[in-house]
């Protein structure tokens, strides 16, 4: 079990961070949530290309950098602190699920891995297969009501109800995408109907392929919890050095510091946790299940309360919308709710635990 | 007259009456206008200024009765929003504090909605620590001129009048500088900027003062005596939000308990267990605080004053309140943070949802912070030494401020 | 609905309070729960007599003082306080049960209301009725695993597997008393086994007239948990003014100080739904089930967080024997489950809120 | 040697050799006699002391061995109870400050179980706040006369020799007037009464000195620099929390994951939903401390020194001992607080869980409260300002007691 970052992980933790820190800071995040996109193209093109994060975990065969869900979990933890926005979680998402295809889709993972493509993944859908073709084609119909970064897609990727996955492209006839409103400012999503849309077969029937995607999923929201986890708490402990409040900084008011320690105790174990479920998607398959479902049910609670309680310790100034302590609440919000309501990561894990 | 009878009339009469409209919020100017129209009925009615003296203006009733209108009036959805300062903090101020004149100038105005009042006490360095305030007023011909920078004001672009409070004299304590003024809100020199909270509506505002004039009959109570009317105005503010007044009801809150059941569970119960538990749980918390705010009222009623045990129940809302949202937002999963806009598919459940969550840390934060509710409820309840103070007895020009490097160590010796 | 002591109710607090502090301070209930019986006789035989205390709820024309399930509330509120050892809360739930039986039995109720009688309910025992005597007698076999002061009691009334209520004297043959290892040395529990003991049938099938006992246990022993929160509130509060740590009370530090504050909202909540519970249980029955259930579920998990806390923040000397915090914590855990794992009550409660 | 290897081999030794007993708590006489040969085989065996130094009788290897070891043995029941406060605390104080002659007198025999040792710092007066002990030592021909009490003192009545910390000047400050020595617990003078712990059971000792003597070479590191000595200790003795030494594992504990899970759910999995809820959530918290703790362990083999971290590791399992003694006995119900006692029935489940729940403060008191844990965590591992203080400056004598009337207003101005 590896739950200590090598080397090589560190220096990449450092370049994404710091790329993260001059290319979208929280000023430059504020501009892209309030653009048409709500992110900076030109930010997501360098992350692709400069950086080859869309690659990360694409193999090399396919013109990836075949890294492992370990060096996806630290990049995803940086977006995360960084409330990145754009598609980056979505297109991960959409390439997890092709390399656990049972034929990966070379066109698609090395338009993903060039940065060239955004594909979507929509998991769980409910969308059905109204007719399949012996070609490998399939027509879709149906609604996915919640698609992250469903706007920003050139491609879906849909997991259908009866298990297959299909490959539509975004502009094919007989899709609808409508922008929603979401909490999270920095993270937007859409509507998805498809009504008769032709779509290309990539895998059918395999529940395998389907339950290790979403367990990979599972760690890679985890991953990005983690960050907005670190970084609200990094807020308010900066905060509670600098504010003044009875001639006395807040930070030595054991009200105060006595909360941040218990933030500090969340966040060992919430790195613990994604660390041990990131190693478990590399190295011990066997162990992932119950790790990533452990990783959604832990991570999920405590990167909002600790979200919240950062933004409740900044005082009125954190009820502001141009403080950003609501930005972290928000996306921890989101990101709890963002596969599904948490009580079916607990009843996962019960089952796992067999209890 | 019998308390249930009372409560009879209000009911009554606030059937009739009241609006049929959802004011939650600021309301624009047209609503505004509406407001004030229904205020002057419920003056007329006898249900604004319940337990006000009658010789300004007030009905001169109990807090019973003014607890039972508010029980029934939770059922409302009444437009006093916009009235909620000066009825829950500055007229009772000026009742206890002002003078005659004051009192005869300013409360039956008030009390019919003729004039909207804010309060301008806060500023981005004071907070919590209130009287660390820096905004100037300084003494001139017939009176003072202001300035400085005030926030976290509610109404205040519809305001005409507001109690303020400032500096008189820097070179005392902090406490012991201050000095509450009313002030015109229209006079010149006044500019209010709307403040976006984080669910990006303008709820409060920044006032910047910029040699603002006012006479010297404004001043309320004594010179230097600012910060003993300002704790009389904050246990005004702190008892009118646990009683209810200037709050929305739960009856439109889409996290309180009945509307979740109605979401989430119902009389056939084939529900998921864990769903009913939590619900049972939401139920437990808002009935245990239900039940305290009653037998609050009830000890008040039997003249039994509830003191700074408001603190304790004004904490417990702004707990319930954080709990209920996140738990709606839980239950409903992900359709509570992405939905059809307002103008795309009307109000939908997502919309209100996220509002929900999106104000829930206001309760725990407006009028006082939970850290600052439960220093109340350890002090004035049950009597437990205060923290060491070393902001006491120096000079306000002495005191550190927020950023300042030489408050980098909290070290006192 | 009165939530709200009256006159009458205030002095009887006091009454009981002054009585207790007197008799049973908690330097005797010490000497008393390392005597054989566990509790001091003479207290008990003052609690009746003088105070006519277990008369309380008996009605006027069997010798009692026909008082109200408030009045009630408000004694059980000062001898949980007090730590009162001794068969006062069991031979109160049989008082209970007689007087909702169809046919109140004169002479144990009467027995009961002048202190010659300790009778002790065993609610839900699941003892079965081996034959039924036409005669008004029935013959009981079974165990009852934990009934509290079983070795005090000269009568038990057994609520039988069948919904029977049944009176056995426990010198009858067939009963055998086994004393218990109990946490809570300030109250005895005993097994009991019914092979073949014959008892006396006080009513039958009156599924309402169980029922209403079982919540007004509930509202019972809930009185009697608002006492030991309060105690073990006071307990601490007191402490937080007295010791000094670091030159300072510890009292003035945050970190208890908020502690003490949540308690105290806990206290507050608690005493509102025991007032209210105990007024629908005089005035209105048509709300006692729904607010008994909230009294079980919130004062148990309060009482015993409160107790739990108040030893925490004492600091070491709160783990020494020789101090009371760990006597309010044992009572507070051991009354938690008396009348069932916690979670029946939540269940119960959901069922009454038809969810 | 690989990791793994020394893994696999600590396994196989303690397969063969470990005894078959629990043996959680003080011993008796027996106990003692039988857990020192255990020792001995222990230390021949090269597992007793693994990273101290060689040099003293140690093993020389790393904190990843040592934590290898340590989590194989949890799943032993090892007779290290009352070598644990040596072993822990007072060896490696001597490792680090101790002069050589100490080293090489004491630390063999420690290790090899044929000294115990015992920790003396608390007084009924000063736990949290150690630095306001009492005790005196004053200076006699060849060496100090101690007079004074200690309270908690773990294995005292079976030890021969204990670390004392001891007031030498009241004129100064109290962090700068205190003394570490190495006393004989069998000298005259030094009376050991039991204490009952809430269990009723006697852990832990009084102990009182009453003109006891002490060699002068027996003081550790400098008089007068006893509070930087005991820091060292105490550091030692949080590390040795955190890293499981003198901790029973959770293999036998009733209120561990697996020992509910076997209780109350099973492979059928037909459980109430409710206690299945419960089940996952101790799951989820026992896993998390568990992954964080051997995160340390790792991070540690990769020579990153967790420092104050480890408070946070022990402030976790002070809470998840509470926790699951809880829900153990909240999931039980009447029989987890009523049962057969010992002599009736054997050990019974109800035995064991009212153990359990009766001991379960016991892991949030001793080294260290929660809240001074939770002090360490703010400000030495995220740095925030320290609380003002107002005893770091005065001399001793002129400082607050407990129940002193000068205490009873904490105002500092």
């Amino acid at each position: 079990m590896k739950l200590v970052l090598t080397q090589e992980q560190r220096e990449l933790r450092e370049a994404v961070r710091g790329f993260l820190a001059t290319a979208s800071p929280l000023s430059a995040v504020r501009t892209a949530m309030d653009s048409e996109t709500g992110h900076d193209p030109a930010v997501y093109r360098r992350l692709a290309g400069e950086l080859g994060l869309t690659g990360l975990i694409v193999p090399e065969e396919y013109g990836g950098a075949g890294a492992g869900h370990a060096e996806l979990a630290v990049v995803l933890e940086e977006t995360g602190a960084a409330l990145l926005p754009g598609p980056f979680l979505a297109t991960t998402a959409a390439a997890v699920a092709l390399t656990q295809a049972r034929t990966p889709d070379k066109e698609l993972l090395s338009g993903i891995a060039e940065g060239r493509l955004n594909a979507v993944y929509v998991p769980a859908s409910g969308v059905g297969v109204d007719a399949a073709g012996g070609d490998g084609r399939a027509v879709l119909r149906g609604t996915a009501p919640q698609v992250i970064n469903g706007m920003d897609a050139d491609v879906l990727l849909v997991e259908t109800a009866d298990g297959a996955l299909v490959a539509v492209e975004s502009a094919a006839e007989g899709v609808t995408r409508r922008a929603l409103t979401t909490l999270d400012p920095t993270r937007r999503q859409a509507g998805v109907t498809f009504d008769g849309a032709a779509g290309r077969v990539i895998s059918e029937g395999d529940e395998n392929g389907l339950a290790r995607t979403r367990d990979l999923l599972a760690v890679a929201v985890a991953a990005e919890q983690l960050g907005v986890l670190r970084a609200a708490l990094d807020a308010i402990v900066a905060y509670s050095k600098v504010r003044v409040a009875f001639n006395r900084l807040i930070g030595s008011y054991q009200g105060v510091k006595h909360k941040l320690a218990d933030m500090h105790c969340k966040l060992e174990q919430a790195e613990s946790i994604v660390r041990h479920a990131a190693w478990a998607a590399d190295e011990a398959p066997a162990e992932l299940p119950a790790a990533a479902a452990l990783a959604q049910v832990y991570l999920g609670r405590a990167c909002f309360e600790v979200a919240r309680d950062s933004l409740l310790l900044h005082g009125g100034i954190g009820f502001t919308w141009e403080h950003d302590a609501h930005l972290y609440y928000k996306r921890a919000k989101a990101d709890e709710v963002l596969l599904g309501p948490p009580r079916t990561h607990r009843a996962r894990l019960a089952d796992l635990l067999e209890l | 007259m019998d308390l249930d009878e009372y409560r009879r009339g209000a009911r009554s009469w606030l059937a009739e009456n009241a609006p049929d409209t959802r004011a939650e919020g600021a309301p624009d100017a047209g609503g505004v206008a509406a407001a004030k129209e229904f205020m002057v009925k419920l003056y007329d009615a006898g249900y604004s200024g319940i337990t006000w003296p009658r010789e300004w203006g007030g009905q001169g009733l109990t807090q019973a009765e003014d607890r039972a209108f508010a029980a029934e009036a939770q059922d409302f959805a009444l437009p006093t929003y916009v009235f909620s300062i000066g009825l829950g903090m500055c007229g009772p101020t000026l009742v206890d504090l002002g003078t005659d004149e004051q009192r005869r100038r300013y409360i039956r105005p008030l009390l019919r909605g003729e004039e909207i009042w804010c309060q301008l006490f806060s500023e981005p360095g004071a907070g919590s620590d209130v009287a660390a305030l820096q905004t100037r007023a300084v003494p001139t011909d017939g009176g003072w001129v202001v300035d400085g920078q005030k926030v976290w004001t509610s109404v205040a672009h519809h305001a005409d009048l507001g109690l303020l409070l400032a500096r008189t004299d820097v070179d005392v304590p902090k406490h012991k500088g201050l000095t509450m003024f009313i002030v015109d809100m229209h006079a010149p020199g006044v500019t209010v900027r709307p403040l976006r909270d984080m669910s990006g509506r303008a709820h409060f505002n920044e006032i910047f003062f910029d040699g603002v004039h006012i006479p010297a009959e404004n001043v309320v109570g004594k010179v230097g005596d600012g910060w003993s009317c300002a704790v009389t105005t904050l246990l005004h503010e702190r008892l009118s939000i646990s009683s209810g007044v200037g709050m929305g009801g739960q009856k439109d809150n889409p996290a309180a308990f009945e509307a979740l059941r109605a979401a989430h569970a119902g009389p056939g119960g084939a529900t998921d267990p864990l769903v009913r538990d939590q619900l049972v749980e939401l139920y437990v918390r808002s009935r245990a605080l239900a039940l305290f705010n009653q037998r609050l009222a009830q000890e008040t009623k039997a003249g039994i004053f509830p003191g700074a045990r408001g603190s304790a129940a004004k904490l417990l809302l702004a707990e319930l309140t954080l709990f209920q949202a996140d738990l709606a937002t839980s239950l409903a999963g992900p359709e509570a943070v992405a939905y059809p806009g307002e103008g795309d598919g009307g109000e939908s459940a997502g919309v209100r949802l996220a509002n929900t969550i999106a104000m829930a840390p206001g309760m725990a934060l407006g009028g006082g912070t939970n850290e600052i509710m439960r220093n109340i409820v350890g002090e004035r309840v049950l009597n437990l030494p205060p923290e060491p103070r070393t902001d006491k007895n120096v000079p306000f020009k002495d005191l550190r401020t927020s950023g300042d490097a030489s408050a980098a160590d909290g070290r006192l010796a």
